[in-house]
């Protein structure tokens, strides 16, 4: 697994990683998140463009940054309770780009389609982010 | 019938790789289509992994699959030398649930379930893990 | 250690194309050279000709080809159920005749011994025929 | 196997069979060299340059192809006589060109690269018949 990152400015600043290669374990994916997160990024998109598979081990890791995310926004906790009842949360701050068939898979046979947003794009998740 | 083998007398999850290759031709060569090499792949890359961390505790062991046509059929066969251990009595995570309101992980033998039209274990005559994945009518009959 | 077996229950010669790609593929994969695979392939594609054509007259029947390794040698396996035959009792042909005063055929077997270090004959405890062919020293140690 | 034939004239005329796929039964070689022998043609050269494999049964086509046109030419039959004493013979009516690196091998291991010239290219070939 290869992860590129950059930086782009939306409406917000926005972390772009892009991941190469299998996600079929956490660690990379995970690290380089957390190394993000200390520079300040508090909104990531990951590209899944170029991911192949996606193991429960990658979901577990995708899961991993959304609680990151999550931690430092108190305002989204109380948010997500109450759009969480009414089956319309989104995490406001990790959003998806273009997952491969197989990756897709993987993300909905775990239900994690449900709570993140997908774009076609970088620069459409980029300009999602408020 | 034709099937298709790889075995590993200590295979470890920097074999994985190999072994998802390895699945997706046998898949294609034996006429499943893409769709069904992916379900496969990533059903079957579950079972090896948990046979290597769990079953084996991270240490090399012996692992085998085996890619078989049975009429329309197409089957993949995980077999180990673990610690006897029966996934299909792993009990369903609750996917509607929030992220924040589930553990960690937990999805591996419910992707393996998603992923195909039947999971089967038994434990061979002599002592070893199989698990089956079988997609159900997914051949041409003329195969 | 590490193998790579295709079987059929009712193999005929409409399926040495598919024999031939599978041991190319296989021999590459577990570290072969093209020179290796390219000997091995022809080695066994004889033997799998035999088999079907002499040992199961012509008619569908069980082979398993298996490509394993073994420390730094390379082998392939071929396993049948047709009636037993030991190829390496087969006298050589001499090759040095000018074509007009040879027979035709009565190639195969001198190009199995050719093409490999070592050509080994048994029958397995279930009446099975076992042909080994066999590399030496064709892996890197690392392997 | 795919076997295209056409003609060419260099000193005679020469015909040309290409053979492309695996060279694994005689069939289909033989039946083509005995349409074209029956066509008149008595030289033939065979372009292995686009043949993989050649097994036994391949040997034993292109054996029976150099039989045939032997048949239909007796001075070469004499010929060869003195010429194999002196180990010096090479069929004037059959060559090959550019066999790939097994086909060479399955040639070699047979011995038939002492009786048969192969050349580069075509026009070498036919170029080369008397
Ligand atoms: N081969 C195995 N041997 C022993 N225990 C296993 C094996 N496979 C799975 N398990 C147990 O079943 C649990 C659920 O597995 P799984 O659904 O794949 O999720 P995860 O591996 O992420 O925990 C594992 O945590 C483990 O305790
Ligand atoms: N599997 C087999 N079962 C029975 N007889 C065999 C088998 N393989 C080879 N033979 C016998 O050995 C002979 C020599 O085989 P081979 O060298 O491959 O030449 P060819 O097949 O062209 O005759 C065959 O003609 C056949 O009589």
């Amino acid at each position: 697994m290869e992860i590129n990152s950059w930086h782009e400015t939306g409406h917000v600043p926005v972390t772009i990683l892009q991941l190469k290669g299998d996600l079929t374990s956490e660690d990379e994916l995970v690290q380089k998140a957390q190394a993000a997160f200390q520079d300040g990024a508090r909104n990531i998109v990951l590209d899944l463009s170029h991911v192949p598979y996606i193991s429960s081990a990658g979901l577990r890791a995708i899961h991993m940054v959304y609680m990151l995310l999550r931690s430092a926004d108190p305002v989204d906790e109380e948010q997500a309770a109450r759009g969480i009842a009414r089956d319309t949360y989104k995490s406001p701050h990790l959003k998806l780009v273009k997952p491969t068939k197989n990756g897709l898979k993987a993300l909905s046979t775990a239900g994690y389609d449900i709570f993140l947003d997908i774009f076609d794009t970088n620069p459409q998740a980029v300009a999602s982010f408020k | 019938m034709k099937s298709l083998t790889l075995r590993y007398s200590g295979a470890t999850v920097r074999d994985l790789n190999d072994i998802r290759e390895f699945l997706e031709s046998a898949i294609l060569n034996l006429g499943g289509d893409e769709n069904i090499a992916g379900d496969l792949v990533l059903a079957a890359n579950e079972a090896v992994t948990n046979s290597l961390l769990h079953g084996y505790g991270d240490q090399p062991g012996a692992v085998s699959l085996c890619v078989e046509t049975e009429g329309e059929d197409l089957l993949v066969r995980l077999l180990d030398s673990a610690p006897p251990f029966d996934p299909t009595t792993v009990p369903p995570p609750d996917i509607n649930r929030p992220l924040e309101e589930r553990p960690l992980g937990g999805l591996g033998v419910h992707m393996m379930r998603q992923l195909t039209d039947e999971l089967v274990y038994r434990a061979t005559d002599d002592n070893r893990n199989e698990l089956t994945f079988i997609k159900r009518g997914v051949l041409s009959p003329v195969q």
